[in-house]
């Protein structure tokens, strides 16, 4: 059961992250990544983590990806030209990446790591992963991270909006001056 | 005592030549030429009072070492700043000075309307001091510094008329000839040094014995390095070349240091050194047969040349190498003895030169010389004098001082009769070039300007020609100007060679083989340790060999007048019919060609080769291959920065790639 | 008091910036006198058999082992001397003629001045090292802001013959060559440092580091980075690239203490460095670097002697004059060291009226091209007096301390073996032959159209006279620098020649 | 479940909640138009109570909220660093275009949070703070470089930045993930037991290339090569008082953690990477060298001489000693002043010459004005390591504990490399004294063609200011970086006792 | 199922990523690959977080999705911002600083 859930899962997350990579539309990229989300989550499941599960299909696959349907309507769905000015990249990328696919699978693979040839320990702790064991270790363990973090928050809408923001004196179509 | 005679011979011209050359703004040119002379018969007397005080010693302690002060001391290499008195150098010091003043003397007229008459004076007087610095230095240092000066004052000399293209390269020709000389004379020191822990001449000839056996290699190392630089400053083959072309110093210089003094210098290294020279007999053989070679080639190039001045200097060439035969095969004190008169006879003729050749309006050469009997009767008697001199006529001092080496020779015997042979040709030929130059320029009709100074009075003004080149000179500075008006009216110049020849006549009366012999015995303290100090021939041999040096000599004049008085037509034909052996003499023997094709091109070459290719491609080439290797590689680095993000991605991940990849291959 | 010789000629460089323009020349003129004073007043309280003296030892960065540790013996003493005396004819010189910004020039000088004695004077390794690094840096000011393109199409001054140089690249070409060794330098300095402590308490005391000894596999490679940087500086043959662009660029006063003293700093290092501190492998490599000595020799000689720019004749002669002293240093003679000793002074005394009398001749010319000058000495009786003497001690002719100190070394080179000293003296020959030439072709033949044969003015004689005057006293008594020194010479090489024994 | 709060300790906690205060500020200033001016005054005040609170923290030792930061000599001397850097920014960012268009408050709010980050990095002992604190220092960095909203280049350099940044991020999440899976543990100190617990784990392939990925992305950070081809672009792209702060502050905070998570955490390993970082310092100091050679923006030069600079620090930590980081803290140290230096001329010539920040700009300036180009002058001295300049003590430290841990190799390295940086820094030095005052070649600095069209036609730019040079917020910090470069090569104790305050927060861990 | 599995699928995310940033042109897809490749990282981090039983793994994927979407926010931010500014939304045209 476990290795089914597990197969649709990676197949359809990969699937959806091929998309992403190879269909030409933008719109129909943010909508594969959606789909990677998705299936994405259902292995978080697996991994017993359901809080991040949860919290991949909420925040993510939902409001960042509106975010990013709503730049791409801004923009408009540019299709990429055919014409690549260095198309080597496009052979060259690939056979790397596939090389750098290879080697980390080596080294995953090749580990003396006792663990990593089972599914995990059985005896893991009472609601291991639920929101509120999570919650517990960030406000017990990883205070500051997650505070830095919420600061991180704050400083992207700062930059968001100092980068897409419309200025006043873009709209009087001025020069801006000392003190804009 | 005699030290402090011996010092004040240095201090006198080095003090004229301070004076004259500091005051050359304030003092006025007659007294800049008085101060001259008087530094110089100071220091003559001086020489007296140091060999008056020499000769009150006992003949076995005969000489002095007296140092000033520590000059430089490291590593046992102490030299001091000393000199070495004993009867060589004060006969040395009585013979340049003795002669230096008599050419200050007829200088003072000479050069009176030459525009650099303080220059000219405060050289001279530095020259002697130089001189007096060689033959008075106490150990190897104080020699190579004196023989330097000499080379470096006859430099200035040479080069006296410094406009002239000529003058400067003659005096930059003898320059580094004598100092090829000059690095013979370092090696030879160090050398010495190296063997006998010290360079004084006291310690180094009491020792030199000792260590050495005879003609072990490095005594006879020592010895020839020694040679090189008598060579050098002798002008002796093959270093022969700068003495000819030095002729364009004044006249006066070249009869003070081309005939007198400086070029003695040679013999007298082997005389001073003969201690080591009896150690390496080889080497003394070398100077003998160099002398011998150089005697006979520059005889025949004298005969060949038609420039005055460069007659003279071939037979004084020839004439030092009798002087290097003679000290060669170790007749020292005949050696020493045709050093004296040969510096009276050859000053002298070059004093006689210079007075037609100023006649002449700076013209040299005797083909357009002619009838000067009349012209200048003094001139011509005096002239007369010193060509019987040189060539050994009866009677005269060459004909002593000559013949006694030639005897010499022939009394060791054995392979140095060949020397003796050689030498009796030498001597033919010797009568024949001087009487030469007395039967191609006294007699006959009167030329042009020989004929303007009997008309006048006064010597001609010519066109101010540079004799070598035939460029126009530059009047303003040199010689003549136009108030030049001696001839041999100035009665400095008549005093000077009054004196010397007289002494070219009689001069050779101190030694008479069986009557006197002062020069031997008077040298006697310094030759003593000799081998050949107590050999010498019998008076009758001595005599023999006067004979035959009498004959010959008179043969050579016999000759000579048929040739150029009875025959004039004969000299043309030998010309005519022997072009090339005439063209080889007229060429020095192609001198200068051989030592430029051997020596100067290819350095001359070398340079080129490091300043156009060598410092061009390796050095140049190699800075700028590492800076263009640098430059490529920032090329490739700024090739690689496209701008193109993607690029950077392939990039970074290939470095991921390979930092995995070697992290893989370290956990194996 | 070795402290105030350093710091001086920069305390008054920077007082010069303070002052009025008109002044500033005259600031560091005082400067320079002032520390001319102070270095004479530390000659005449030396003792030639005291060994080090004088000796400040303050700790400077604890944290890395360096110490500000100054010290003076016979052979740094001598170069002090030189190094005092031959900046005031140089800044004299500059003062009486006008200069662009005088204020950043002098304070140059100066600095260049408290850099070199700071060399001469450091007995803590790194500290040398800094200070040898620092020197060049007001140099590459003073040469590429005062300094001047060369052999362009339209500079006739500056022999179009040797082709363009423009003043940028060559002092670039300077810095460079010159730190190429110095970097190295400082990393070997370090080794040897760090080497020598063992893990014990790291300084870089020279003294220190040569009583505890470097293992001899790690000498070798510490040798040449030290003889790369000392053989650049001096600079010997074939690392000389960067000399020809950077002479003939640079100005006249300058180039003058330049060529003097800086060189000399590379030679006084392998005295006072490299050979206590690593005798095996000064051992092992005498070959190597008498081979390089000597090819230094001839090939300055022989390009002197070819080239026809002024500068380059001083500046290859200069090649091959320290190749004279490197050769000297590297016979591990006392005699040969002795005389390499001499001769930095002597060679140092030399260049200076050399180069000053070039830019005179220059400005009476127009010109630094030999081929068609001449005759200036027809109106200038008194400079060309002057500038004979200085080309017959230049070519070491007998009866200049030049000349003992060549003898020294020849007679050092000779204990090592006779072919070196032979071929070595084909230098002497080749010297006379191109100190002869400039002098000739300058002074003496034909005065060609354009030129102005004028007499050297009182105040440059002023500058010039004392110089030569010191050149002739030497000639005098040079048992006067051999008498001082020797301890300290005999000290330096006495380690090498127990090894080479 | 109960809740256990960490315990907190506020006074260690100081300088960040200092800047956090700080920063909540700024951001609530830009809503009113009234406290907008008071901008770069309130960022200089809680920078200096930030600098404040970290010097009084100077011998504080001790771990902070469960382990997630320490406050250390190593955190203290490198939060200051960037503390300075960051102030200098405000400094010279007042009346640039950058600050001007993105809102000055705004502007500032995004250079604090990237200070945040920077100082929760140099205390980061946890991956999780380790993570967050590089991205809160990366993401506003981002943002900033695209602050010069008319400039094609401002916004070019933010998206290049941004995109190659994250992929750097996502690598060293990849590897910061292996390492978590090899050695079960988040914080620094038990990765370290972790890897050493486990058998085999110390050369296993999961840790490894794990390091290895870690590795990437941090000298992704601080820029080295293979992973350095954002830095000239971002460098010239990017407003120069952010360059500025981007050259200096990031440096800093990225080498503090990568020495402490390389001598802390991966510590036991030291013997499996130094060679990779040895070889990578090398690679670094050759690219950046020669890279910079032919450059004619001073800004792009100074890009690529830090990349170089960078291969001379990272060597630093190859000796994996504590000399090392001494050396490399003092090197940083004197590379805050020369980078300021430079970079406050480079800001004050741009507004002068209408943002050209071309070489040829400078010809000349040595004559007219002295008191510019002397601090570039220094400043170029000091990269290329002469004497009497920081630099060249830098160097030495680095070389001498280089030499000592037996890096000769590396040491020489770093002699070469020198020798080829003459070939730039001196030619900038060339311009400045050796060149007639010229005219400018290039001066299109703005390509007016490509601006936004509601502005075109615009006939000045409204930004240049040909006085800048009499700006003391300008100058002032040319000055005092110029005047800091010289008597810390002079008077090197200070800065060295400075350093070792670093290194000695590391003796427990590395000899 | 056991956890290498879910680690070669991270890896091939992450390269399957890593390949989208490389070959994509526009920056926006670029963005979206960047979150595959953190996704990738996530998903590493949660299985070794089973694996060890271990949940710092899911605190710390959490802070990484927080850290995502940052990204996005002043990534999407820059897009806008260049084209308002006109500029080209292709990488290969934003090559005005290279060399």
């Amino acid at each position: 059961m476990e290795q089914i859930a597990f197969f649709v899962g990676a197949i359809g997350a990969l699937g959806a992250a091929f998309a992403v990579v190879i269909v030409k539309n933008p719109f129909y990229s943010v909508l594969a990544l959606v789909i990677h989300l998705v299936f994405l989550a259902g292995i978080f499941l697996l991994l017993m983590a359901q809080f991040l599960a949860a919290a991949l299909i909420v925040v993510y696959a939902g409001a960042v990806m509106v975010l990013y349907v709503f730049v791409a309507a801004y923009v408009g769905g540019i299709e990429e030209p055919k014409w690549d000015s260095s198309p080597e990249l496009r052979i060259v990328g690939p056979i790397l990446a596939v090389a750098l696919f290879i080697a980390i699978s080596i080294a995953v693979l090749g580990s003396g790591l006792s663990a990593l040839g089972t599914p995990g320990p059985d005896d893991v702790p009472s609601g291991f992963g639920t929101p509120e064991a999570v919650g517990h270790l960030m406000m017990e363990d990883f205070l500051i991270a997650f505070e830095a973090a919420s600061l991180l928050l704050l400083i992207a809408a700062v930059a968001a909006i100092v980068l897409a923001g419309r200025r006043r004196e873009d709209r009087k179509k001025l020069p801006g001056g000392e003190g804009a | 005592m005699t030290a402090t005679w011996a010092w004040l011979v240095l201090l006198f011209p080095l003090l004229g030549s301070l004076t004259i050359g500091f005051g050359f703004k304030v003092l006025p040119a007659r007294v800049a030429g008085l101060i001259g002379i008087s530094a110089i018969v100071a220091a003559f007397i001086c020489g007296i009072l140091a060999l008056i005080g020499l000769q009150g010693e006992p003949s076995e302690s005969r000489h002095v070492a007296s140092s000033l002060w520590e000059y430089a001391n490291v590593g046992g290499l102490r030299i001091d700043l000393g000199i070495y008195v004993d009867p060589l150098s004060i006969f040395m010091v009585l013979v340049v000075t003795g002669v230096s003043s008599l050419i200050h003397i007829y200088s003072y007229s000479y050069m009176k309307s030459d525009q650099g008459y303080h220059r000219f004076f405060s050289y001279l007087n530095f020259f002697v001091f130089s001189m007096l610095v060689l033959v008075l230095g106490g150990n190897f240092i104080m020699l190579i510094v004196g023989w330097a000066l000499v080379g470096f004052a006859s430099y200035a000399l040479i080069s006296y008329w410094y406009r002239r293209n000529t003058a400067t390269k003659a005096g930059m020709k003898a320059f580094v000839i004598n100092v090829v000389g000059d690095i013979g004379l370092y090696i030879a020191a160090i050398l010495i040094f190296k063997n006998l822990g010290s360079v004084d001449y006291g310690t180094v000839f009491e020792k030199a014995p000792e260590v050495f056996t005879t003609n072990e290699w490095e005594i006879v190392a020592i010895c020839l390095c020694l040679l090189v630089g008598a060579f050098a400053k002798s002008a002796q083959m093959p270093f022969h070349t700068w003495l000819a072309d030095a002729m364009e110093g004044p006249t006066p210089v070249s009869s003070l240091i081309h005939a007198a003094t400086m070029v003695t210098a040679g013999v007298y290294l082997i005389a001073r050194c003969h201690s080591l020279f009896e150690l390496a007999p080889t080497a003394a053989d070398v100077a003998a047969w160099v002398g011998l070679a150089t005697l006979m080639i520059a005889g025949t190039i004298a005969i060949a040349v038609t420039d005055l001045k460069r007659i003279i200097a071939y037979s004084t060439m020839s004439q030092i190498g009798y002087m290097f035969v003679g000290v060669g095969i170790g007749a020292y004190s005949a050696g020493m003895f045709h050093l004296m008169t040969h510096a009276f006879f050859k000053a002298l003729l070059f004093m006689a030169a210079g007075s037609i050749i100023s006649a002449m309006a700076n013209m040299q050469d005797i083909d357009k010389m002619k009838g000067f009997r009349k012209a200048m009767p003094f001139t011509a008697a005096m002239l007369i004098i010193g060509a019987l001199a040189l060539s050994g006529f009866p009677g005269t001092s060459g004909w002593f001082s000559k013949d006694e080496i030639i005897d010499f020779a022939h009394f060791r015997g054995g392979m140095y009769d060949w020397m003796w042979a050689g030498m009796l040709i030498g001597a033919f030929m010797t009568a024949v070039y001087s009487f030469r130059i007395i039967f191609r320029i006294l007699p006959g009709p009167a030329c042009k300007e020989a004929e303007y100074l009997e008309e006048h009075g006064h010597v001609i003004h010519g066109e101010p020609k540079n004799p070598a080149t035939g460029e126009l000179e530059d009047t303003e500075v040199g010689y003549p100007g136009e108030e030049h008006h001696i001839a041999e009216q100035a009665g400095g110049m008549k005093f000077a060679m009054s004196v010397l020849g007289i002494l070219a006549l009689i001069g050779g009366l101190v030694q008479v083989p069986g009557v006197d012999e002062v020069i031997t015995n008077f040298l006697e303290p310094t030759f003593e340790d000799s081998v050949f100090a107590h050999m010498h021939p019998s008076t009758h041999e001595a005599w023999v060999g006067l004979g035959e040096g009498a004959l010959i000599s008179i043969l050579g004049i016999t000759f000579t007048w048929f040739l150029y008085i009875r025959r004039p037509d004969l000299p043309v034909k030998f010309r005519e019919r022997f072009r090339a052996v005439h063209a080889l003499c007229v060429n020095k023997w192609y001198g200068d060609e051989i030592i430029d094709f051997l020596i100067v091109s290819p350095v001359k070459a070398f340079g080129r080769f490091c300043n156009r290719v060598f410092e061009r491609f390796a050095i140049d080439g190699a800075t700028a291959g590492v800076a263009g290797l640098t430059r490529s590689a920032g090329a490739a680095v700024r090739d690689m920065q496209s701008g193109m993000l993607r690029g950077y991605a392939v990039l970074m991940l290939f470095g991921i790639l390979a930092i995995a990849i070697y992290f893989l291959i370290r956990s194996i | 008091m070795l402290s105030s010789i350093i710091w001086t000629p920069l305390v008054f460089g920077l007082i010069g910036l303070l002052v009025p323009r008109r002044f500033t020349a005259w600031v560091a003129v005082l400067g320079a006198v002032i520390t001319l004073g102070l270095s004479i007043g530390v000659l005449a309280g030396f003792d030639p058999d005291g060994g080090m003296q004088y000796v400040t030892d303050v700790s400077w960065i604890p944290g890395l082992g360096v110490d500000y540790s100054l010290g003076i013996d016979g052979v740094s003493i001598f170069l002090v001397m030189l190094t005092t005396v031959a900046w005031i004819p140089a800044i004299c010189f500059s003062a009486m003629r006008s200069t662009e910004r005088p204020a950043l020039y002098y304070l140059m000088l100066l600095a260049g001045e408290t850099s070199t004695l700071g060399a001469f004077l450091a007995q803590d390794l790194l500290l040398f090292v800094l200070f040898f690094d620092l020197m060049i840096v007001p140099f590459y000011f003073l040469f590429g802001v005062w300094g001047r393109d060369r052999g362009g199409e339209d500079d006739h001054a500056g022999s179009p013959g040797e082709g363009a140089v423009s003043v940028q690249s060559a002092t670039l070409k300077m810095i460079v060559f010159t730190l190429i060794g110095s970097l190295l330098m400082l990393v070997g300095a370090i080794a040897a440092a760090v080497i020598s402590a063992d893990g014990g308490e790291l300084t870089f005391s020279i003294q220190t580091i040569v009583a505890r000894g470097l293992p001899e596999g790690s000498q070798n490679w510490i040798f040449w980075f030290f003889a790369a940087a000392f053989l650049v500086k001096m600079p010997a043959f074939p690392l000389h690239g960067w000399m020809p662009d950077s002479y003939r660029a640079a100005p006249l006063p300058a180039l003058a203490v330049f060529s003097a003293v800086l060189s000399k700093v590379g030679a006084y290092g392998f005295l006072r460095v490299v050979l206590p501190m690593m005798p095996d492998a000064s051992d092992l490599f005498q070959t190597t670097m008498l081979v390089l000595a000597i090819a230094s020799i001839i090939y300055g000689s022989a390009m002197a002697f070819t080239k026809t720019d002024l500068r380059l004749v001083l500046g290859f002669s200069s090649v091959a004059q320290l190749g004279f002293i490197t050769a000297g240093i590297f016979a591990f003679d006392s005699t040969g060291a002795e005389g390499a000793v001499l001769q930095m002074v002597n060679h140092g005394l030399v260049v200076v009226p050399a180069f000053l009398i070039v830019a005179m001749i220059a400005e009476r010319t127009g010109s630094e091209e030999l081929g068609p000058m001449g005759g200036l000495a027809k109106k200038a009786p008194v400079f060309a007096v002057i500038f004979l003497i200085v080309s017959m001690a230049t070519l070491a002719i007998p009866a200049s301390a030049n000349f003992i100190g060549e003898f020294y070394i020849l007679n050092g080179l000779f204990q090592v073996g006779a072919a070196w000293a032979i071929v070595a003296s084909v230098g002497v020959a080749l010297a006379a032959f191109y100190a002869l030439r400039m002098y000739q072709l300058t002074m003496h033949n034909p005065l060609p159209e354009g030129s102005d044969s004028r007499e050297i003015s009182l105040r440059d004689a002023l500058v010039l006279v004392p110089m030569v005057g010191i050149v002739v006293v030497l000639a005098f008594c040079p048992q006067l620098i051999i008498h001082g020194s020797e301890q300290a010479v005999d000290s330096s090489i006495a380690i090498v020649r127990e090894v080479a024994k | 479940m109960t809740f256990d709060a960490p315990t907190i300790d506020y006074a260690g906690l100081s300088p960040i909640i200092a800047l956090t205060a700080g920063l909540v500020v700024i951001v609530l200033a830009a809503v009113f138009d009234r406290v907008k001016r008071f901008g770069p005054g309130l960022a200089l005040l809680t920078y200096a109570v930030t600098a404040g609170c970290l010097i009084w923290q100077w011998n504080a030792d001790l771990d902070l909220v469960s382990g997630a930061l320490r406050i250390d000599g190593l955190a203290v001397t490198l939060s200051l660093l960037a503390v300075i850097a960051a102030a200098v920014s405000v400094l010279l960012a007042i009346g640039d275009p950058s600050e001007t268009q993105a809102g000055r408050s705004d502007w500032l709010a995004l250079l604090t949070g990237s200070l945040l980050g920077m100082v929760i990095l140099a205390q980061a002992t946890s991956m999780l703070t380790f993570f967050v604190g590089l991205e809160l220092l990366s993401i506003p960095l981002y943002a900033l470089c695209g602050t010069n909203l008319r400039r094609r280049e401002s916004l070019e350099s933010g998206l290049k930045y941004l995109i190659v940044g994250s992929v750097g991020s996502a690598t060293l999440l990849y590897g910061l993930a292996m390492i978590y899976g090899a050695s079960g543990a988040t914080g620094f100190q038990a990765i370290a037991d972790g890897l050493q617990a486990g058998d085999g784990m110390l050369s296993d392939s999961l840790t490894l290339v794990g390091v290895g990925l870690v590795a990437v992305g941090l000298a992704f950070k601080v820029s080295i090569a293979p992973f350095h081809q954002w830095t000239p672009d971002v460098y010239q792209g990017a407003p120069t008082p952010v360059t500025a702060f981007m050259a200096v502050a990031t440096k800093a905070a990225a080498f503090a953690v990568f020495i402490r998570f390389f001598l802390v955490a991966l510590g036991p390993l030291a013997d499996q990477w130094d060679v990779m970082l040895a070889a990578l310092a090398a690679l670094s100091i050759v690219v950046g060298n020669v890279g910079a050679l032919a450059q004619t923006s001073l800004k792009r030069m100074l890009g690529y001489s830090g990349i170089a600079q960078a291969g001379y620090m990272l060597a630093g930590i190859v000796t994996a000693t504590q000399a090392g980081v001494d050396a490399l803290v003092f090197y940083l140290s004197a590379y805050v002043a020369m980078n300021v230096a430079a970079f406050a001329v480079v800001v004050i010539r741009e507004r002068q010459t209408g943002f050209s920040d071309d070489i040829s700009t400078l010809r000349g300036l040595g004559r007219e004005k002295p008191l510019l180009a002397w601090p570039l002058t220094i400043a170029m001295l000091a990269l290329a390591g002469l004497p009497p300049t920081a630099g060249f003590i830098g160097k030495l430290y680095l070389i001498e504990a280089l030499i000592d841990d037996d890096w000769t190799w590396l040491a020489v390295m770093i002699a070469i490399g020198t020798m080829i940086s003459l070939g730039y820094y001196l030619r900038v030095v060339a311009a400045l004294w050796m060149s007639p005052a010229g005219e400018a070649e290039g001066d299109a600095a703005i390509d007016t063609a490509s601006l936004p069209p509601q502005i075109a036609g615009a006939q000045a730019d409204p930004f240049e200011d040909p006085g800048a040079d009499r700006r003391w917020y300008l100058v002032a910090p040319a000055l005092i970086a110029m005047a800091a470069a010289l008597f810390f090569g002079v008077i090197p104790q200070p800065l060295v006792d400075f350093a070792q305050h670093a290194g000695d927060a590391l003796s427990v861990w590395v000899p | 199922m056991d956890i290498e599995w879910y680690l070669v699928l991270s890896a091939l995310l992450f390269a399957t990523g890593f390949i989208g940033v490389m070959v994509r042109r526009n920056p926006v897809v670029i963005l979206l690959c960047l979150e595959l490749m953190l996704s990738a990282g996530a998903l590493a981090l949660l299985a070794f977080s089973r694996m060890l039983g271990n949940q710092d793994g899911q605190v710390f994927v959490l802070i990484v999705l927080v850290v995502a979407a940052c990204e996005v926010v002043v990534g999407l931010g820059l897009v806008v911002a260049m084209y308002r500014r006109r500029l080209p939304l292709d990488v290969d045209e934003i090559k005005e600083l290279k060399g």
